[in-house]
Formats: structure tokens, C-alpha cells, sequence
């Protein structure tokens, strides 16, 4: 959140409509992605590729991730951490 | 609006007492309701140890109170005993310790101790509260549901759990409530410890018990919510008829189980469940390791021995305790890189509680020693924690786990942890701050009284279960003598039931305490332990507000006996010269 | 009632962290969503690995029609920022007329969202078919129960926060950025639910 | 059933590679006891010793203490050696190092709410197919009467002998929730997991009559899952196997 005066705001307003149109045309690509006859793993990485892109516009942009404070930041890294590690591990039960 | 306007004249009672948003008010309540389901949860336990002891003997006196499905003719049935078991378990962790000592403790003291007027969120602290009394009335009412309460252990294995009777969705309703009970809860305490410390109280000047209740949060905070969705599949399961647990082909009682489309994974839930459950030992043991650093402080006479050593551990146990969960599921076919990444993190996990219980010990050294009943309470924590702690080693590597999985040995040392260890601590921190809590003293010989028995007890009745354990006595067993394993610990059984009924009256000379003090224990000043942390500079009881003056942080926590001082205890927010 | 009874840093940011409380408040709060839908997420993979017969989701899933909810969520989260910023520019009308498209596209998921529900039931196939309806009714289904939480609260500033805006104009941006990150998060869910159960 | 196998310790340990558990668990005792006399002497002396009393004073400064990082250091090197020298030796002897095939007897133990089902191949050493859809009270392992290969197949409900000497590799699964296959004379324990078939292989070494035990709550039934464990010599063993396979 640069400063409050009119002129940032209407900056800002600009930016959130570039970043939804750049949210829009992500998703019809990532459906377009979903015709090709790309073998599973290809697929997932794709559209998680795609999907992360997506997220980080969102974070970054609407949740002001931009321009957040350190103990913010901090927080969310070790969420992260902690959900990675719970994503992966039950299904390397058998490894 | 910043804080309620109705302040300017007195709340109505019920908006004082039952829907209160003061910390201290809300803090008090969920330590009653702590202490009180404490109790029933030992009653469970005291009568598992009838059976235990005299298997398949009617009960006297009270065997015929309780309804056919749970008694025949004061013989216990197997299926009232595993309610029992599953019961207690839930009910000591979910809604005794976690509650006394973080929303009791936690509520009460963190705001003092931080210099704060009261939590970041008070509406939200309350809500916090009631969702916990509902989850405990759903798990006291789901005994009274037909098929009985939930019998699947208080860690409700799937396929077992997803198949039992309906008490079972009960607990899976009220296990809901009190997750996001403890949830909320976890977010006032980060914003609160975050936010609202007092001027001159930076991180290095935080008293350890705010450290361990901060990073008591963050276990609450990330770890509840995947127990959340394993319940939510769990539901879904019971209710839905879905199978994200249940297997293909299975076949129960000789008929092939219908209604369940299969395909499922027994070993997921154990997985989610566990991936809260280890954090949540963590949340058990740490406030615990933080009232105890207090008490010891304040009782030498002298700093803490290492600080920083302290606070390092303390929030490398937090962060470690997230990827310990599987040494809880070494002999369910996990792979071997896996099994030994989990031992690997499980012996790295042993060294910050050596080095906390190292560093409180050495605290001694150099003190002048004062044996307060909390004292005393705090110093048999060390020994008995010390026992604990030991005991996990060999259940953490999986060579020495085959033989000692799921025997007494494991509930020897789980409960040498939470018992002498977690409970006396909380013993001895309800003696140490209910001076604050109600401006008088508890009695210091019914304390005493209190105390020695209770120690002595404790040992008799936990360090036969480690003797049981290696000799491969399983546990959940509603009857020992079927195997011959088990017949010769048989008198074992019995002198730790009559320990355990013996450990029953031993509580009464606290319960005479702790009501007969409140209206007539010694009046006390602000400071009767003569501490120098925050809370002691406010007023006992202290007002809504807390402080009469917003407190300045000028040193430390622990500044006793500094050289050149008049008094042996110069308080945080005391102005230079004393 | 001592003046140091306040609780202070409600509507301005803390001196050092930079954070009022409701932010960090809010932060914590999805950091443990981060950790329900990571317990959910891991589930459907461990689920999805342990067989062979997984079904893909086009093609069973209705891709067009979940493209466009992908769209209307995205168009809320616009209209949500938007509404924030309105605040910022001290234009409640412009305020209301964001805030009311954001509860009006959520409602409009979740029509789109009944209706799929109601073309499976229709054709017999319910979470118990098979593990794949279970993990899509179960994860749309508490992504779902999300949206109406967030809708609920956009609606309660829409029609009570707005008398806040006299008192205390300051505290109800903050609660109303507050609302529009779980908004936000609960669209970053969704941008994860989409290709993960209808295109993969 | 003569009671010198179980007492209060470790029971007998009749297995080729028991001894290796026992032998950790009795070393990391030793550890555990010395660490614990080790700290809490200290204790009870700091006690006794700093004790308040008139004219003794509280110090601000105590020296800071070497040997507690050096005991702490110790204790991890001790870490490293229990897990590098003893568990993951066992435990990949446990796992990964069975017998091999031809030379071991092959057995399928089933678990169920609150029985063993052990099924032997006999003589052909080729287990007859089995499916759940088969299952009754009277068929409990669902074997399929048509398929030629089960005709010898001997099954048996908790009764598992196995002849001394002759490594045994059980493949265990459950029909309906967790259980687990727990030997306490041969230190071998493995949860019995409903759609999974895990392995686990053991030798014995004296003959005698011992017990399957269930260490997993599997329902209201699981105190009574007892299972009879008998280690035969090799003559006796065949006599019990051609008997049985009349019944």
C-alpha cells in the first residue's frame, strides 16, 4: 500500500485489473492445456505450473504480499515448510 | 470500537462471570473446567484399574450404577472398558492438560507477564472458551448415545473407528469444536505475545513461560488443522459411506462389507493423526517446562543458568516437533528411508530436552534454595521428565521399538512425561500464582500434604508399567490373564491399581486447599513470592485493565540477588534504583 | 477504567512489526488453512498413488462450467480489492458497490457449484460411488462451506461495518482488508481445486 | 504351559535374531541409568547444598559450566552409535534381509476380529487362491474350492507351528481392521493392515509352545486374540502337518 494519495490509488486500480486480466487469460490457457494429449506427469507439472503462477499474481498483488512486513513473511515460510513436508511424506510411506 | 463503551458502568453478572471477555475471567474458567474433567478422566482410569486388577470380578458398591451395557452385575464388559480407555486418553489430553495449561495458564498470565491490558482479540478468547465447553459436553454426553462413547482409543484408528457405533461420530463432532477452540486460541496468543508487550520488553526479555506458551501457539496453530481434515474424511467416511480409509474387499464378521466402494488407506489417518498428536505432546509438555522455569527462578534466588540456551531449545523443539509424527507408525510397513529418516529426526529431537532440563538443573547451582510447595512441585518435574524423556529412547529407534511397540512400556513412558511431569507442573503453578488469581495464599502444610504422597505414588504406579512393557504385556487389554506373557506381571496389576485408588485420596488434601483458600487462605500483598516478573507488579486480583500504570520493562525477568541492590529481587519494571 | 485498559495497535500499525492486530491476526488464521486444505491435499495424493484405475477429471467433471466459477471467483477477488480500495479513497458508495458484486459473484459460485452437485446426484453418483466423487464432494464441499463463510462476513460489513465508518473509518478498512485476504486465500484454494480435480 | 519363558524382564528369547532387540534394549538401559544417576545425583547434591539458610547468600554470577556441553555432545556421539551400529543394522536385517525363498516355509497368517487364520501351501508349496467374496464362518480364509493348486493347502485358525530351525516367512493381512502379529519369545512384531500384505520372516531356534499375542486394539474382542505359537522338531512337525491336513 504505497501511499493514500489519489494518484497512487488509481495506479494501484490500474495494476489490479492487469493482474485479472493476466488471471483470466491463465486460466483459459490452462484449460486449453488440459486438450493436449500430454502424459500424466507432463500434465500435472504443467498445470501446477500454471496454477503457482496464478497464486503468486494473487498473493503478490491483491494480498499485498508485495509490500508486506517481515513478520508476515516469516510466518507464511514456515507454514509453507510445514505443508510441503505434510504433502509429500504420507505418500513416500512405502519408500 | 476499541474496547466495550458499557465500561463506564458495572456488566450485568452474566456478562461479567459467564460470557466474560476478560483474560482473567476466561483464564479462570478454563481452568475450573481443566481440573474438573481432570477428575472424571481419573475416575475413568480408576475404574480400568479395577479391571486390571481383579479381571472379570463384580465391582463393588457402585458396580450396579452403571446400565447394562456397560455392567453386568458389576462385571465390566469389554466394550465399556475400551470407552473407558479411548475416554480417558481423550479426555485427559484434550480437555484437562491442554486446557489448564494453555487456555488456563496461558490466559491468565501471558497478559501480566507481557504487560498487556488483556489479549489482542478478548470477543474472540471467549467464543475460544465456549467452543471448547461445548466440545466437552459432546465428548461427557456421547457416553450416554447407544453403543457408548467412542472405543477405538483416543487415537480412533481407521478401519476400527470408521465401523464403531455412533459414539464415535460424536467424538469426531467434539473433537471438531475443540480443535477450532485451541485454533483461535493459538491466534490470540501470536497477536497478543506479538503485539501488545509492554514498552522495553523485547523478545530477549520475555519471562521463558511466555517463550514456551508462544511457541505452544505455533504447535496449536499448524498442527490442529490437517487433525481437522482427517476428521472431516473421518465424518465423511462414518456418514457418507465414502473410503478414504477404508480398503477394498474388506470383510467383518464373516460378511463382506457392504455399502463401502473401498480403495481407501488404513495408514492415511494414522498419518494426519499423528501429524497433529506429535505437536500435541509438544503442547503438553512445554507451558509445563515454562511454569517450571518460573517457579525455579523465583525459588534460588537467581537467574535462570542459560537463557538463551533455553529459548534456542525451546523453539528448535517447537519447530522440530512437526517432523517427528511417523516414530509413532515405525511397524506399519513404512519404508526403510523413510523409517530412518524418522529416527534420524526423532534422536535429534532428545537433544534440546536434554539441554532445557540440563540448564534448569544447573539452575540450582549458585541458588538459595527455598522449598515452597511450588518449589517442590517444580523440582520433582526434573527427575520424573528426566524418566520420561529416557524412556522415549528406546521407542524411538524402531530395532528396540519391535519388541516395546504398543506395550505398558510405551504407556509408562508417555505417562511419566504427562503425569509427575506435565500435571505437577500445573500442580505447581496453580500453587505459585493463586496468590495472583485471588489475593490469598493456599495452605502450605496441606500442600505439603499434597505433595509427598502424590510423588511417592506416582513412582509406584508408572515404573511397574515400564517392568510390564518389557515384558511384552500389550496394552488395551481389558484382560492381562488371557496371556501367559502377562500372567507373572499379574501383581503388578494389582499394587499400580491400588497405587492409583491410594494417588485418588491423595488429591483430596488439594481439592480442601484449593476451595477452602479462596475465602480463607492468608491475604497476601502483590508480591508474596517477592518475584520480579510483571505480573507481580500488578494488584492480586488485578482489575479489568490489569494495570494501574502502563509498566516500563527495564531489565530482564530474572534479576535476583544482583550485587549492590537493597532487596535479592529487582522487578522488570521497576524504575532503576530500588 | 485506567487509560492503560486500551488495547492498543487495533487500527494503526505497531511501531515495530508494522502490523495492526487484525493482520496478523488474519495471517495467522490462514496460515492454519494453509495447513487444513495441505492435510486435504495430501489425502487426494496419497489416495491418488495408492491406485491404478484414478479416473481423469474431464472426464467426468464439467470443465467448461467450473471455468467459468474460476472466473466469477477471480472477478470477486477484483471486486473485493476494489472494494478495499474504495475505502482508501474514502468513497463509500464506491465501497458499496464493490463490496455488493463480491457477495453476488460468491453467491453466483455458489449456484454454479449447486447445480453440479445436483447433475451428479441426478445421475446416482454421490461421494460413496468411488474415491474420486468422495475427495471431489469432499474438497469442493469444505471449499464451498469457505465461500459461504467469507460471504457471510462481506455481507456483515456491507450492511453493519458500514456505521463504523463515522467512528472509526481506519478500523473498518483494516477489517475489511482483513475479509478481503480470507477472501483472497479462499480464491487461491479455489485456483488449486480447478485443475488439480477437473483437469488432472 | 511351564513358566520360566515370561517373568517380569524381557520373556525368553528362542529367535536367531532376537537377541540383536535384546541386546539394544539392555544397552540403551544402561545408558538411560547412567544418564539418570548422573543428572539427578547432581541434583539431590545442589539441593543439599544451596539450601537457603541464614547467612547464605544467592549468587548473580555462577561460573559458566564446561561439562554439561561436553556430556550433551556425548550423549548425541551416543545417539549416532545406537542408531548407526545397532538399529539400522537390525532393523535392515528385519525388513530386507529374508531367507531365501526355497529354504524358508512360506506361510500366510490372516488376521481377523479376534482370530489368527494361518494358511500353509502343503506339500506343493503353492498357496490355493483365495477371495473375500468366499469368505464364511466355515471357509474364514474364502479358499477356492475349484483351484487345483489348494487341494493340500492346510489352514488352521490360531494355530501356527513352524519346525526348528527352518526360517519362516509370513505374509500378513487382516480381512477387516488393524491388528498386530506380535511374537514375544521370537522379538517380532508387525501390524496386520487391512489391504496391504507385508512380510516378516523368523527362525527359532528351541522348541517349546508359545503364544501369538495382538498388540493393536482391533474392537472388544482384541484381549481374547490369543494364538498358539508351537515350535516343533522337525519329525513331530511333519506328523502335525500331514495330521491336519486330514481334518
Amino acid at each position: 500500500m504505497s501511499g493514500h494519495s489519489p494518484e497512487a490509488i488509481k495506479k494501484e486500480v490500474r495494476t489490479y485489473v492487469a493482474v485479472f486480466v493476466a488471471l483470466a487469460v491463465l486460466t483459459v490457457l490452462t484449460v486449453g492445456a488440459s486438450y493436449l494429449k500430454l502424459s500424466l506427469g507432463a500434465a500435472i507439472l504443467l498445470a501446477l505450473f500454471i496454477a503457482s503462477v496464478k497464486g503468486t499474481l494473487v498473493a503478490a498483488y491483491f494480498m499485498h504480499l508485495r509490500t508486506e512486513k517481515k513478520i508476515v513473511l516469516a510466518l507464511l515460510v514456515l507454514a509453507v515448510i510445514f505443508f510441503v513436508v505434510l504433502l509429500f511424506y504420507p505418500s513416500w510411506h512405502h519408500l | 470500537m476499541s474496547h466495550d463503551a458499557s465500561h463506564g458502568h458495572e456488566l450485568p453478572f452474566w456478562r461479567k462471570y459467564i460470557f466474560s471477555v476478560d483474560h482473567k475471567v476466561i483464564g479462570i474458567q478454563y481452568a475450573v473446567t481443566g481440573l474438573l474433567f481432570l477428575f472424571f478422566g481419573f475416575c475413568l482410569m480408576m475404574l480400568m484399574r479395577w479391571q486390571l486388577a481383579y479381571p472379570g470380578q463384580p465391582l463393588p458398591f457402585i458396580g450396579n450404577l452403571f446400565s447394562e451395557t456397560a455392567m453386568i452385575g458389576g462385571i465390566m464388559l469389554p466394550e465399556f472398558y475400551n470407552q473407558l480407555g479411548a475416554m480417558h486418553g481423550t479426555i485427559m489430553v484434550f480437555l484437562g492438560v491442554v486446557p489448564l495449561a494453555v487456555g488456563g495458564f496461558g490466559n491468565f498470565v501471558l497478559p501480566l507477564q507481557i504487560g498487556a491490558p488483556d489479549m489482542a482479540f478478548p470477543k474472540l478468547n471467549m467464543v475460544s472458551y465456549w467452543l471448547y465447553f461445548t466440545g466437552g459436553v459432546l465428548m461427557f454426553a456421547s457416553f450416554f448415545v447407544p453403543g457408548g462413547a467412542a472405543q477405538s482409543g483416543w487415537t480412533s484408528y481407521a478401519p476400527l473407528s470408521v465401523i464403531a457405533s455412533s459414539g464415535q461420530t460424536w467424538w469426531l463432532v467434539g473433537m471438531a469444536f475443540l480443535i477450532n477452540s485451541s485454533l483461535l486460541g493459538s491466534i490470540n496468543f501470536i497477536v497478543t505475545t506479538v503485539q501488545l508487550r509492554a514498552p522495553g520488553l523485547s523478545f530477549s526479555r520475555l519471562p521463558f513461560f511466555v517463550w514456551s506458551q508462544f511457541v505452544t501457539s505455533f504447535l496449536l496453530l499448524l498442527a490442529f488443522p490437517p487433525l481437522m481434515a482427517a476428521a472431516v474424511l473421518q465424518l465423511m467416511d462414518r456418514l457418507a459411506h465414502t473410503s478414504f480409509f477404508m480398503p477394498s474387499g474388506l470383510v467383518v464378521n464373516g460378511q463382506v462389507l457392504e455399502g463401502f466402494a473401498g480403495g481407501g488407506n488404513a495408514v492415511l489417518w494414522q498419518h494426519l493423526f499423528w501429524f497433529l498428536a506429535h505437536p500435541e505432546v509438544y503442547v503438553l509438555i512445554l507451558p509445563a517446562m515454562g511454569i517450571i522455569s518460573e517457579i525455579i527462578a523465583c525459588n534460588t534466588r537467581k537467574p535462570l543458568y542459560g537463557y538463551k540456551a533455553l529459548v534456542w531449545s525451546v523453539v528448535f523443539l517447537g519447530f522440530m516437533s512437526f517432523i517427528v509424527w511417523a516414530h509413532h507408525m515405525y511397524l506399519t510397513g513404512m519404508g526403510p528411508n523413510l523409517s530412518a529418516f524418522f529416527q534420524v529426526t526423532t534422536m535429534i529431537i532428545s537433544i534440546p530436552s536434554i539441554v532445557i532440563l540440563t540448564t534448569l538443573i544447573l539452575s540450582l547451582w549458585g541458588g538459595s534454595i527455598r522449598f515452597t510447595t511450588p518449589m517442590l512441585f517444580a523440582l520433582a518435574f526434573l527427575p520424573m521428565f528426566g524418566i520420561g524423556g529416557l524412556t522415549g529412547l528406546p521407542l524411538g529407534l524402531n530395532a528396540a521399538d519391535i519388541h516395546l511397540h504398543d506395550t505398558y512400556y510405551v504407556i509408562g513412558h508417555f505417562h511419566y512425561v504427562v503425569a509427575p511431569g506435565t500435571i505437577f507442573a500445573l500442580f505447581a503453578g496453580i500453587y505459585h500464582w493463586f496468590p495472583k488469581a485471588t489475593g490469598r495464599q493456599m495452605n502450605n502444610f496441606l500442600g505439603k500434604l499434597h505433595f509427598w504422597p502424590s510423588f511417592v505414588l506416582m513412582n509406584f504406579i508408572f515404573m511397574p508399567m515400564l517392568i510390564q512393557g518389557l515384558a511384552g504385556v500389550s496394552r488395551r487389554l481389558y484382560d492381562p490373564m488371557q496371556y501367559a506373557h502377562a500372567q507373572p506381571t499379574q501383581p503388578l496389576n494389582v499394587f499400580i491399581s491400588i497405587s492409583a485408588w491410594c494417588l485418588g485420596l491423595a488429591q483430596i488434601p488439594f481439592i480442601v486447599n484449593f476451595f477452602w483458600s479462596i475465602f480463607k487462605g492468608k491475604k497476601t500483598d502483590q508480591n508474596p513470592w517477592q518475584a520480579t516478573t510483571l505480573e507481580w507488579t500488578a494488584p492480586s486480583p488485578p482489575p479489568h485493565g490489569n494495570f494501574v500504570k502502563e509498566p516500563v520493562v527495564y531489565r530482564g525477568p530474572y534479576e535476583y540477588s544482583v550485587p549492590g541492590q537493597k532487596n535479592d529481587f529487582w522487578p522488570q519494571a521497576m524504575k532503576e534504583n530500588n | 477504567m485506567s487509560e492503560a485498559g486500551l488495547i492498543k495497535h487495533i487500527s494503526h500499525p505497531h511501531p515495530v512489526t508494522g502490523v495492526t492486530n487484525s493482520k496478523l491476526g488474519v495471517w495467522c488464521f490462514l496460515a492454519s488453512e494453509v495447513m487444513l486444505f495441505g492435510g486435504l491435499f495430501s489425502a487426494y495424493i496419497l489416495l491418488r498413488t495408492g491406485v491404478t484405475d484414478w479416473p481423469r477429471g474431464h472426464e467426468i467433471l464439467n470443465v467448461p462450467l467450473a471455468t467459468l466459477n474460476t472466473m466469477v471467483l477471480i472477478t470477486s477477488s477484483v471486486t473485493m480489492v476494489m472494494a478495499w480500495a474504495s475505502l482508501q479513497m474514502k468513497s463509500l458508495s464506491k465501497y458499496r458497490l464493490y463490496m455488493t458484486l463480491t457477495v453476488l459473484l460468491g453467491l453466483a459460485f455458489l449456484v454454479v457449484k449447486a447445480f453440479e452437485y445436483g447433475h451428479k446426484f441426478e445421475h446416482h453418483h454421490f461421494p460413496s460411488t468411488d474415491n474420486f466423487y468422495a475427495t471431489y464432494f469432499t474438497l469442493t464441499g469444505l471449499h464451498g462451506l469457505h465461500v459461504i463463510g467469507g460471504i457471510v462476513v462481506n455481507l456483515y460489513f456491507l450492511l453493519f461495518g458500514v456505521k463504523m465508518w463515522e467512528k472509526e473509518p481506519d478500523q473498518l478498512a483494516g477489517r475489511v482488508e482483513a475479509a478481503g485476504l480470507y477472501w483472497h486465500f479462499v480464491d487461491l484454494v479455489w485456483i488449486f481445486l480447478f485443475p488439480v480435480l477437473y483437469l488432472l | 504351559m511351564n513358566n520360566n519363558y515370561y517373568g517380569w524382564g524381557l520373556p525368553v528369547d528362542i529367535s536367531t535374531t532376537g537377541w540383536r532387540v535384546d541386546e539394544l534394549i539392555i544397552v540403551i538401559h544402561w545408558v538411560m541409568a547412567v544418564l539418570f544417576v548422573g543428572w539427578f545425583s547432581f541434583l539431590i547434591y545442589s539441593l543439599f547444598r544451596f539450601r537457603s539458610r541464614p547467612g547464605h547468600k544467592a549468587e548473580y554470577h555462577t561460573k559458566h559450566f564446561k561439562t554439561p556441553t561436553v556430556l550433551e555432545v556425548l550423549v548425541a556421539i551416543t545417539e549416532v552409535v545406537l542408531l548407526t551400529a545397532f538399529s539400522f543394522p537390525i532393523w535392515h536385517q528385519y525388513t530386507q534381509g529374508l531367507p531365501p525363498a526355497e529354504k524358508a516355509l512360506h506361510v500366510k497368517v490372516v488376521a481377523e476380529q479376534f482370530a489368527w487364520n494361518i494358511h500353509y501351501p502343503g506339500p506343493d508349496r503353492v498357496f490355493g487362491k483365495a477371495d473375500p467374496k468366499l469368505m464364511s464362518s466355515t471357509n474364514p480364509l474364502g479358499l477356492d474350492p475349484s483351484d487345483p493348486m489348494g487341494t493340500d493347502d492346510v489352514s488352521t485358525i490360531n494355530q501356527l507351528h513352524i519346525p526348528v530351525g527352518v526360517p519362516v516367512i509370513a505374509e500378513l493381512s487382516s480381512k477387516d481392521v488393524i491388528h498386530s502379529f506380535f511374537l514375544p519369545v521370537m522379538r517380532v512384531k508387525q501390524d496386520a493392515i487391512p489391504g496391504q500384505k507385508i512380510s516378516l520372516w523368523f527362525e527359532a531356534t528351541k522348541s517349546g509352545e508359545f503364544e501369538i499375542a495382538c498388540a493393536q486394539l482391533c474392537g472388544l474382542g482384541h484381549y481374547r486374540m490369543r494364538g498358539f505359537f508351537v515350535v516343533d522338531e522337525k519329525d513331530k512337525f511333519n506328523a502335525w502337518m500331514a495330521e491336519a491336513a486330514h481334518t
